[in-house]
């Protein structure tokens, strides 16, 4: 497999995959210290270990396609072309924020960037894209939609109902389940019965194939050709295997309460980043050159939220009726 | 707040059901973006209010939806964050809370969440109160917890007229409104004029008078004006204030009446206690305590699931009877 | 498949069966021309043409199970045990209704019986028999939970919320789908999607099996292997082909407006009572003895209905909080 | 109403988390019936109101649920229809909206629409209000809609011992319950007597005065109990009227402070049209009209939903300062 892999990508696209997982990467890091500084308000769910699912989707997908996510959202936005300094500003609750500030880590919302929202209530977004995918074809817009989620919505009856009218309209929207294997300290197999997503999604009429979310060269392998079929009007369904390196949100430790350090250290060896490294032949003077990159635009994100001012008071009540 | 104004000649005689058909015609022959998504709504089942539309804009604008309240409402947020206007019909209140996580958590706060990047001109069209022994689950009220939610802009239109003005208004705006449909005034008759989207919905003056004043809204406002025939017979001569929006509210209109004739009726159809009545009642005690010769007096529905029996369920919501008398109490006040 | 049919049944059984859905019929017959003349109120949705499955299904299960069911509920509640009386009187709104006159057609309850109640809201009373079996459960009950509901709860979310339920903690329950085709005017290959809600309920980890739910025997049959399949803990779904000869509601034409006459009396060519007549090879005289005692029985439940009393007023605030 | 009683000898210190947790404990002792279903309670997840209890319960009693709201308030009023006593625990109010219809629509129904022949007795417990830039959907209030609903009722503790007390009455109580936990009380510290299940949960003198009353609920109590240390200096004695139920309300308890301080300011999380306040309001105002020396005062939040940005957020919720100043307002009113 890493063979073909190989053979399937040149360096520059490596090289540009690399990079775009590894600012992801720093950027959650520091997304998490910011946290813990009080920088960072609230929670914070941050996407280590599962960039490759970000990066891989949506470099399939085209500028006027769009993207809807959840809690654990950053890494979409960042692929989806959100300005880090923006984003880091709006988890900072800043007015440079790409929500003014108030939607925060789990409510970030770039337009302009096709990048329609993050819900926190786990699987509301999935029937918003089917509006979306609804909306562009009443329109007669040639744009897909992708909505991400986790392995924690697969339990949400929404889900179901969604993706029987988005197979019953034929609409261009692919939906993706990012399986880390845990929804908090619930693991899948405690609260997911029968053969999973993949057969409950094709039992509903919706195309859908399970792959290794670790391999970002195979996820937008396989994303190109569904979003194409949907963009044919065959919705679809994707299931990424993957697994978060971290807590939950803050607080929650990495290992030790509902997995393993064993089970964690065995996923970590499956790391995206090092995945791509070897099967892209990188070389560790490139990787190192990359990550420095991805290390500045993260710092500079960083510098530029917590210099950005607070919103004002006026800001209070601008967007809904007093 | 509006008073009702004189006849002028386009006027036709129609129901409630048909004003409502009449305005999504009308705005959907504006506004290529609408779309309508419900359940059986290209037969117009059951109230007629989208009926024969699918003839004329096709199945692609009227759109039938399986049984599934909460992806629609879901379905119809997404659509109108993505430019166009969905209008999603609920045709029993009851199944409206299916949909409420998409309505108000992702409906009413898309906005604001997003720093006001994105607008949701949704509108949702809900049936609501009694219909005549179809029981609890059938026969519910959601008005004082919709119109708390910030966000949302909820319309109790009580009149054809009105009730054709409140869903053009709801048509060009661009934030979620949620239309609040008494299911008993669906075939009621009255005058209407088509013709363009109002600028404003607020409240209309339904009738002048001294004694006191009724403060109402949709199947209220016939209730009150039924009542206030037999009181002025007894030299009574009631005002009735009907709130045509409730978010919005008309807090300048209530203060006004409650002003004018210092004895405020708030009747409602929803139990008193964590009703409308209740906010209705605050705004009017607020704004009018200094002048007020009695106290606000509220009149709703009991506390009750709506029973099955026509016997019983004839006890449960007002009645022009329960009007006349609370009205006679308030007049009859002595401090 | 007549004949091993006829192998299956002897002819009391056969009377019993023909004779359980001869009163459903003319109480539903009844119960309509009780609605025309204004004994019922509100609506009624009746379930002629569909009596095999009521009966059939609840035949299988035993005094201590249970039923939960949706707006077409009547057969259910007769097959269930529940006084046509009563029922009809909880249908004429009167005291003496099996709740009392405060539920009405679509919600009647006999909890004497074994009928839970039956839910207005599409879908809805599905998870409450999972709670049900949840409760039987945790109280070391052997006791079964079936919940009716049509095509049109299909593609309500909660039902595979309940299905995912169900599998996971391996309750006592059974699903049962009448499959009419239709949910009001929307047939179910406008709605929904895919290959149907068998598929749907096996990627959910719940064994599942469509029948033809017009042969009563075939109904019973497999309803009692899946019913003590679920007694051991492996819950299961039956969806059951049938149709509805009336409209969906009072008013709602048996044809002409979504469906054609020619649908309509290509089923009613399929009607359970005379299946079973050929199948069992029930002698006329004793079909018209039967029928003749069915009648007997839908009558006198509504002359007891319409003779007692409505509710006094002091029964509205009982059973509630003043 | 209930008087805050003296110190007893077996109080312990503790969290009101902590004194949810020993409340499910004791009463999970007693009565073998209860079970919690809920996501993530086998961890205690994330306020720790269910932590260790898996461990002297088991996991059959202690109910990891997957993330299914809908199915999970099903199973819960379904369960309590066949008899056994679920607690079913949502840990944000916005999830709550997922669970309405069967919450609503079944579980304050069925009991009514069966003639009375079930109960269900299911206690739902659900985090309220802010938590800290949780934004929007995850700080919201819903105590004003579930108190409208008839069939259930609806408490809002405000201390410790009250969270205790309100988890062991509803763990005894046949209908539902609806324990609402605002979620910036869970770390407060105060004392608990662990016992028996009390008898009734009406509403707590937290303190008395007489220059006016503050009426509140939840974290309100411990806002006004601040504002009145505050006032008192300032020789304004205000009375705390704390109603740890919402539903029933204590009206008798309402119209005795406000016609003992004649001065009345209702206090609550929401915003006030269509919020509690305007319930206490209207209460007061009926009540007390004859007696009052200044209009009915209502505090609430702001009408928005709720921002991310601390600087916002702080700007939403009523404050210590927000009450004093109401206060000084009330006090220094001329008719
Ligand atoms: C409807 C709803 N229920 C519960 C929660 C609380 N919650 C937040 S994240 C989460 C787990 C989600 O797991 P998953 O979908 O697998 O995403 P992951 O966190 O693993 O990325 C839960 C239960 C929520 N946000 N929404
Ligand atoms: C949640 C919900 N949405 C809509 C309705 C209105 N309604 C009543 S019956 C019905 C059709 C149900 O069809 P099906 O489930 O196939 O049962 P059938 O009437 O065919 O027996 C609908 C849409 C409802 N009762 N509940
Ligand atoms: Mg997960
Ligand atoms: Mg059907």
């Amino acid at each position: 497999m890493t063979a073909q892999v190989q053979a399937r990508v040149d360096p520059d696209t490596a090289r540009d995959l690399y990079s775009r997982m590894a600012v992801i990467r720093r950027f959650e890091r520091l997304a998490y210290r910011a946290y813990e500084r009080g920088d960072v308000h609230g929670t914070v769910h941050v996407s280590i270990g599962q960039e490759a699912v970000a990066v891989g989707v949506i470099g399939a997908m085209g500028e006027a396609d769009t993207v809807l996510s959840h809690h654990r959202g950053h890494g979409h936005a960042l692929a989806k072309g959100v300005d880090p300094g923006q984003l880091m500003a709006e988890l900072c609750g800043r007015v440079d924020g790409v929500s003014r500030g108030k939607g925060g880590s789990m409510h970030s919302t770039d337009v302009a960037n096709g990048f329609l929202g993050t819900m926190a209530v786990v699987g509301s977004a999935v029937p918003l894209a089917v509006g979306v995918a609804l909306a562009n074809k009443v329109k007669g817009i040639d744009s897909v939609c992708v909505a991400f989620f986790g392995d924690g919505a697969v339990n949400q009856g929404v889900l179901y109902e969604s993706l029987n009218l988005a197979a019953l309209w034929s609409l261009p929207v692919v939906f993706v389940c990012e399986n880390n294997s845990y929804a908090i300290t619930t693991s899948a197999d405690e609260s997911t019965a029968g053969e999973g997503v993949v057969a409950r999604a094709k039992a509903f009429g919706v195309q859908a194939e399970s792959i290794d979310g670790q391999d970002v060269i195979a996820v937008e392998e396989t994303a190109a050709r569904l979003i194409s079929g949907a963009r044919a009007g065959r919705p679809a369904l994707i299931e990424a295997l993957t697994y978060r390196f971290m807590g939950h949100s803050r607080g929650d430790p990495p290992h030790g309460v509902y997995r393993t350090k064993a089970e964690l250290s065995e996923w970590t060896q499956r790391d995206p980043l090092t995945l791509l490294v070897d099967a892209a032949g990188l070389d560790p003077a490139t990787v190192e050159a990359l990550d420095a990159e991805a290390a500045a635009v993260a710092e500079a994100a960083l510098a530029f939220a917590v210099q950005s001012p607070v919103p004002a008071e006026d800001e209070l009540m601008r967007g809904v009726r007093a | 707040m509006t008073r009702v104004s004189a006849p002028t000649v386009q006027e036709v005689q129609t129901t409630f059901a048909e004003a409502l058909c009449a305005a999504h015609e009308d705005a959907m022959r504006l506004d290529p973006s609408i779309v309508l998504l419900g359940q059986d709504i290209r037969a117009g089942f059951p109230f007629g209010a989208t009926k024969g539309l699918v003839d004329e804009f096709g199945p692609d604008r009227v759109i039938n939806t399986p049984i599934s309240e909460a992806a629609t409402m879901g379905c119809g947020v997404g659509a109108a964050l993505a430019g166009i206007r969905p209008v999603v019909e609920v045709d029993f209140s009851g199944f409206l809370l299916l949909g409420l996580d998409q309505l108000v958590n992702n409906g009413a706060k898309l906005r604001y969440m997003s720093g006001d990047q994105v607008s949701i001109p949704l509108v949702v069209r809900v049936g609501q109160g009694p219909l005549g022994s179809f029981a609890a689950q059938h026969s519910q009220t959601q008005h004082a917890y919709l119109a708390a939610v910030p966000g949302l802009t909820v319309l109790a239109p009580a009149t054809v007229q009105a009730a054709y003005d409140a869903l053009r208004w709801a048509l060009v705006h661009d934030d979620p409104v949620v239309v609040l449909e008494d299911m008993r005034l669906y075939r009621q008759q009255g005058t209407l004029v088509r013709g363009l989207a109002p600028d404003d919905i607020t409240s209309t003056l339904h009738r002048e008078g001294t004694s006191l004043s009724v403060v109402t809204y949709g199947h209220g406002v016939i209730l009150a004006l039924q009542a206030a025939k037999v009181l002025a017979a007894e030299g009574i001569e009631v005002e009735v204030l009907g709130l045509n929006s409730l978010a919005p509210l008309d807090v300048a209109g209530i203060a006004s009446t409650a002003r004018h004739t210092r004895r405020v009726l708030c009747l409602a159809d929803d139990p008193p206690l964590f009703g409308v009545a209740a906010t209705i009642a605050m705004v009017a005690g607020t704004e009018a305590h200094d002048v007020l010769r009695a106290p606000v007096l509220s009149l709703g529905s009991r506390p009750v699931p709506t029973p099955y029996a026509p016997d019983l369920e004839r006890l449960v919501f007002p009645t022009v009877e329960g009007v006349v008398e609370a009205a006679r109490r308030l007049h009859g006040w002595e401090e």
